[in-house]
């Protein structure tokens, strides 16, 4: 097969997904193992069930014990996975971060759309949609899940002083169902009348917030906006229960994390620590762009 | 000889042939050995009476021969047929109704639906086919019989477990009592009975008998196994220790036989073939 | 584990030619079901509170249509628990059936461009095949608690992994996508008489189900069977048979959960399901029934799938603070349930 | 419903003079004991397969300090199920503790520019606030389980909501952060004789709550009343007041896994934590309790914590898909105590 | 007057006042009326027998005497001094044990475990203060106490959940014997038990009696109390029916009471009164 570098070694690189359970993940999983494919390299994919530290760490430690050429991982907590990435820093496996970010000077580089900035991409695009003003609502998952937690963050910084805007209360879908997403959001429709747009801050909760719109008849009278691009919210982009989506370009991270791994493993110490992208905003009418149609996830 | 004793039974049974027997049975549970090459026949009518010390086998005896338990070696014949008892269904499609004595009772359920567990009488037509119950009638059934057996029961429509020991056991043995074609078997039926009761338990048992069906029930007590039986047997230690008749043994004999204070006394075993 | 609903014991004689003394009866049984009044108070007071903007026909239809999928798993738990059992199974089944059934869908029904000329077909087919792929895992389930004779909580817990696992190789662990749209407009989102088809379905479900536990020997021997299995057995009863009809049933109603869902979302949710077996055994227990088997109802599941429904939607409504949804809604369960068994113990003394 | 390990039966003489009897019976229970043998199966199977990679002293060290925390769970719950009753609140319990404990311990440590000055005490303090914490909400789940006489489950199943639900409120739904680095190598990842501290103290956790169980009359009165609550409380065992302790220390247990969890992680996890019910109930029915109450050991809840934990990180070092992974868990786990019971029944048959 | 017949009682006690009496108790459940004004006294080393039919109230009785129940109205005393059972620890305190119709073994313990449920041994030192149990002593304990009874145990080790009727009825009734120091209660302890073992309690409660400990004691079986008691306190429809004293009362005399079939025989109620 072919070789990855000059060496001639068959080089080998894991990628730790927050979790198996999800369309982000999967379509970055697969970018990941084109780019490897592509570059001769031995792809190991190893993720948690869940998006849990406690279950990602335990991931982490094993794939360690396999010790590849590096490792890329996208953390499911800032915090918590600091110490075990520098653990294994330590243990001479360097390590990269996709996605979400880890408070670590350990890595040698962060490749990742924004989850603020997306939050806050999406959040003008709402108003964009809705310039006349009116109540808006974040459906959430549920607390503490940062990358989540970040997106809130650009959505209230993005309507902090829009006076025309009045920010309600989160609504939280806790078990992460479409039907309980879609309850609440309903609820938040009967309650509000005057609600003009949704931010719905994943896969499952634009799901149902597009159907919750829809059973209420408001389809095009209320902005929702879905974040992420998964097929079905692509889907809902075509027929209008959903107005704008927000890709984090998930199969493009996946070929740039196998590229800078493999720089980083040739010896190439001038990769930069920070390599933000920023989190690409799709609505109908640009959804036919070719920069549109890689941001949708497969 | 103690058969002649007894009417001749009515129905269709055909005398000579025993209703049940059991040959050469035995059963182990782990290291101890329950029951050793024990033999029993119940001839159409009779009415036999199993006595024995605390676990001298009793209850593993009349679970094999009501199929809720499959011995380790033995035959039994129903009416001359050699059977294959693989579970109490088996056994009471073959007409023997069982009393067990860690009683069979759900305890949610209201007496009547107990009386009634697995042969619920449904309604006409087709919502009987489909399987709906005429409660009403079972609870009017239950109620007749319950009130021939002189059983007072405090509530039809409250689960049993809300009764004393003694009203579960009339419910129990009521039950098996409506059911049976050709044998009741029961383990201990007054153990939890006051007098009254345990007199009525006594009709019941003479009552089916002259039904022509026959009946085996343990019993720990004396003038009741006398006042019932046509035969009694004893086991002891798992193996059958004498077969006694009542109308030609004393009271104290029938002791020493049970306790094996005295050997001399039982009547010659061969006798239990009639 | 006392039941809450002083609905007349199993197997008393609940039907009578007075129809007047009938209806009678069954008022008195409700007013003094206190969970359903807990119900009943909730809906009064979130009435109360936000006038029309709770109390209108649209935010009812809205409750009914997001409970009807857990009316239809919490049936299939009662049937189970109060057989004896319990099946954590519940939300891989679902999802592992709806896979099947939307691949089933996507395969049978034709090209996007052409308007899916096969969907009216396929629809139908994939009804069958999530049903069938359902009771194929309740079966499955039924079988290994039967014969390995090891409580149903590891085998359904074995089972979970396993329908969930095998769901996500089928799918590479995204959705599937791509379902015709005559899924929602035939189906999902059909309007029925004021109501989404998928509340109908629910509802005939649950009084069927109802109808057959209380008035029909299955629904006695179900009963029989989580009091005593082995008096059941000693009775005649084919335990072992009933218990893997319980499960394949519950399988079933599984499966009919999860191709409702697709026909609604146009999508399958394979990550979405994983707390389905708790907030259903929640409600079954909510309404009455004992752990341990032998007692419940089918009205009483459906109060206990209400109640938190109509939480989940007032508490959004009369906005409460998101944190404190969750607080209130623990609090109001466990003040449902005491106020319900203080009640009945008392009536018990007094009567 | 049958107990996995051929332990002897609760209140047979088990000491003995003869040391060396003592371990040759020792030795004789393990090796009789199925669930464990399937432990050492798996141990032996990913060696073979993997090698150094698998077995290595640095792996087993990872292995045992990720189920730390469970053990703690576990052990609380084993006592609760023993004794008849299930906590479905300790994710929340959880939680809320090390919420309360992290608050505590940024407020006390001091600024961080100045090096966390009273680091020290701030964790001491801490770690006691978590454990009064925890076992304040276990002492409010007992009193309501024994005073309200309704089930656990709904009991427990609402202080899940409401003590996740003030967690949150506290929080205002962000973790907390900026603890002390003090806590993480003085405690969350000290190394102490070649293990971390959390996997001594896990360890001395189970090894006194095993001996508590097996050897002392607090052991012996939580058997009695799993076993029969009346019959206990007429042999004149204060059944409430013990029941209360029980709950009242799976808070505690809680409350010390959670501070722990901070300890190690330098955050609280207000996100995750709601599988650890299901998670810790099944170690200990994995290790043979029944969920009837009565059955069970720590060294059989140990061995179900174990297997999962060992499963984990196997599968991924062999390299197993993701997916099939889980898929994998579930069957192994059905086919260990599988085994387990059909070797425990031929055993008693061959006796 | 039937006092005179027993042997004066040894021990501490005083003969002139009642270990227990018990006035005007009545108890109801929902619409159920289980007691009306029933009164009943125990003289030390004296044996009460409680007959009555099903249903009577006997239970019930000796569940609001033993502290596992609370009276609906009347007055409990022990040795002349009021007393409130809140539960049966007050009632154990009190030196009353007691033998539950529905027994109240812990069914996965071992025979040991449940005779010293409760009061476990401890070991010697520091361990036995941190709670350790000495299941070596308990064990040999049990073994001793059980030999005395007579009773076959098949195994120490074993779960009593595993033992036959009549062997789980033994250590229920070996553990009340253990620890009564004034009173013991038996709720017809000889219902599972066979001709042996039912001597063996009648035994056992003679010597109970001598020991200056008093008995009371329900049993359904004529010649069983006629043996044992001092006295019968027959109970009907919750109410006390008669007293009679077995040494003057025939055997058809005591049926008559329980049934109600006559009702000149019983003796003068007032004679309850010692
Ligand atoms: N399932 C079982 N497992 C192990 N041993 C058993 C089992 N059933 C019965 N035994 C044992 O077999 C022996 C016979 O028991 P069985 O119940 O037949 O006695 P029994 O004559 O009915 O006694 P009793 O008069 O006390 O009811 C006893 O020693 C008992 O402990
Ligand atoms: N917990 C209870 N709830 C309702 N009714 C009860 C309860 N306990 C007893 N009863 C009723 O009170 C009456 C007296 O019952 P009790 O058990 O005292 O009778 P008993 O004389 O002991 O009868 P037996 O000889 O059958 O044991 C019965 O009608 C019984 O059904
Ligand atoms: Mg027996
Ligand atoms: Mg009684």
């Amino acid at each position: 097969s072919a070789t990855g570098g000059g060496s001639g070694k068959q080089r080998t690189i894991a990628f730790i997904p927050g979790c198996t359970c999800d369309p982000y993940y999967s379509t970055e999983i697969a970018g990941f193992k084109a780019a490897a494919k592509a570059a001769g390299v031995t792809p190991i994919v190893q993720g948690p069930a869940n998006f849990q530290a406690s279950e990602q760490i335990p991931v982490l430690q094993a794939v360690v014990q396999k010790k590849p050429d590096a490792i890329v991982i996208d953390p499911t907590d800032a915090t918590a996975l600091a110490a075990p990435i520098a653990a294994v820093v330590a243990q001479g496996v360097p390590v990269m971060t996709t996605g979400n970010n880890v408070n670590s000077d350990k890595i040698f580089t962060a490749i990742a759309a924004s989850s603020v900035q997306g939050g806050r991409l999406g959040a003008q695009e709402l108003m964009k949609q809705k310039p006349e003003g009116g109540k808006v609502v974040f459906v959430h998952i549920k607390p503490g899940i940062s990358s989540i937690d970040d997106r809130e963050k650009g959505y209230r910084e993005a309507f902090d002083g829009q006076s025309k805007y009045k920010v309600l209360p989160n609504l939280y879908a806790g078990n992460d169902s479409a039907t309980q997403a879609a309850g609440l959001v309903q609820s938040a429709i009967t309650a509000n009348p005057d609600l003009v747009a949704i931010f719905a801050s994943n896969v499952i909760t634009a799901e149902g917030a597009a159907n919750a719109v829809k059973a209420a008849g408001k389809t095009g009278k209320i902005a929702v906006l879905g974040y992420d691009a998964s097929p079905q919210e692509a889907t809902n982009l075509k027929n209008g229960t959903l107005t704008a989506l927000v890709s984090q370009n998930p199969y493009q991270i996946g070929q740039l994390a196998v590229k800078n791994a493999l720089k980083y493993i040739e010896g190439n110490r001038s990769i930069p620590k920070d390599q933000p992208l920023v989190p690409l905003v799709i609505t109908k009418d640009n959804l036919d762009d070719p920069a549109s149609q890689t941001g949708l996830y497969k | 000889m103690h058969l002649s004793n007894t009417t001749p039974p009515p129905g269709p049974s055909s005398p000579d042939v025993p209703v049940l027997s059991a040959t050469g049975i035995s059963k182990r549970f782990g290291h101890v050995t329950a029951l050793t090459d024990v033999s029993l026949e119940v001839a159409p009518g009779e009415v036999v009476a199993l006595m024995g010390d605390n676990g001298a086998g009793k209850s593993t005896l009349i679970k094999i021969l009501s199929g809720a338990l499959a011995p380790d070696s033995g035959e039994l014949r129903v009416r001359g047929e050699q059977v294959h008892f693989a579970n109490p269904s088996d056994a009471r499609a073959a007409g023997i109704e069982t009393v067990y004595q860690d009683l069979a009772l759900a305890d949610d359920l209201s007496a009547p639906a107990n009386l009634f567990l697995g042969r619920e009488r449904r309604k006409l037509g087709l919502l009987g086919r489909l399987g709906v119950l005429d409660n009403k009638r079972m609870q009017t059934e239950a109620e007749d019989y319950l009130r021939t057996l002189g059983a007072r029961v405090p509530d039809y429509q409250a689960p049993v477990r809300m009764f004393s020991g003694g009203q579960r056991q009339t419910v129990a043995i009521a039950r098996a009592g409506i059911w049976a074609r050709e044998l009741v078997i029961m383990d201990e039926p007054t153990a939890a009975l006051g007098l009254v009761q345990t007199e009525q338990v006594a009709q019941l048992i003479k009552r089916t008998r002259d039904r022509g069906i026959a009946v085996v029930v343990i019993s720990h007590s004396v003038p009741f196994v006398t006042d019932v039986a046509d035969r009694i047997v004893v086991l002891r230690l798992g193996a059958t220790a004498a077969t006694l008749s009542p109308a030609t043994t004393s009271h104290d004999e029938i002791v020493a036989a049970i306790t094996g204070a005295a050997t001399g006394t039982p009547t010659d075993p061969q006798e239990s073939t009639p | 584990m006392t039941p809450h609903l002083p609905i007349p014991t199993v197997g008393a004689d609940v039907s009578g030619p007075d129809t007047m003394k009938r209806v009678r009866r069954a008022a008195a049984a409700l007013t003094s079901n206190w969970v359903f009044l807990a119900l009943v108070v909730l809906v009064v007071a979130f009435s109360l509170q936000a006038g029309g903007t709770f109390l209108n026909a649209d935010n009812f239809r809205n409750i009914l249509f997001n409970a009807s999928g857990t009316i239809l798993l919490a049936v299939g738990t009662a049937y189970l628990i109060i057989g004896g059992q319990l099946d954590l199974s519940i939300g891989s089944v679902l999802v592992f059936s709806q896979v099947i059934a939307a691949k089933t869908i996507v395969a049978v029904s034709g090209s996007a461009e052409s308007g899916y000329p096969n969907a009216g077909a396929a629809i139908t087919l994939g009804i069958a095949v999530a049903l069938a792929v359902g009771a194929a895992w309740g079966l499955l389930n039924g079988v290994l608690v039967t014969r390995l004779k090891i409580p149903s909580f590891i085998i359904t817990l074995g089972t979970l992994g396993m329908g969930l696992g095998l769901a996500q190789v089928i799918t590479k662990g995204t959705d599937v996508t791509g379902l015709p749209p005559q899924m929602v407009t035939g189906i999902g989102m059909r309007q029925v008489l004021g109501l989404p088809l998928p509340v109908w379905i629910a509802a005939a479900v649950a009084v069927v189900a109802g109808l057959v536990l209380a008035r029909t020997q299955f629904g006695r021997y179900t009963y029989a069977i989580g009091s005593n299995a082995e008096g059941a057995r000693r009775s005649g009863i084919k335990v072992t048979r009933h218990q893997v009809v319980l499960f394949t049933m519950m399988g079933a109603l599984a499966g009919l959960a999860g191709v409702l869902d697709v026909a609604r979302y146009t999508t399958t949710q394979v990550s979405g399901h994983s707390a389905d077996n708790l907030v259903a055994i929640a409600a079954v227990i909510i309404g009455g029934a004992s752990l341990f088997g032998g007692r419940g109802t089918i009205f009483g599941t459906a109060v206990g799938v209400m109640i938190p429904a109509v939480l989940n939607n007032g508490l959004v409504i009369v906005n409460v603070q998101p944190f404190w949804q969750t607080v209130a809604i623990g609090a109001i369960l466990i003040v449902a349930v005491a106020v319900d068994d203080i009640k009945r113990r008392q009536q018990l003394r007094a009567s």
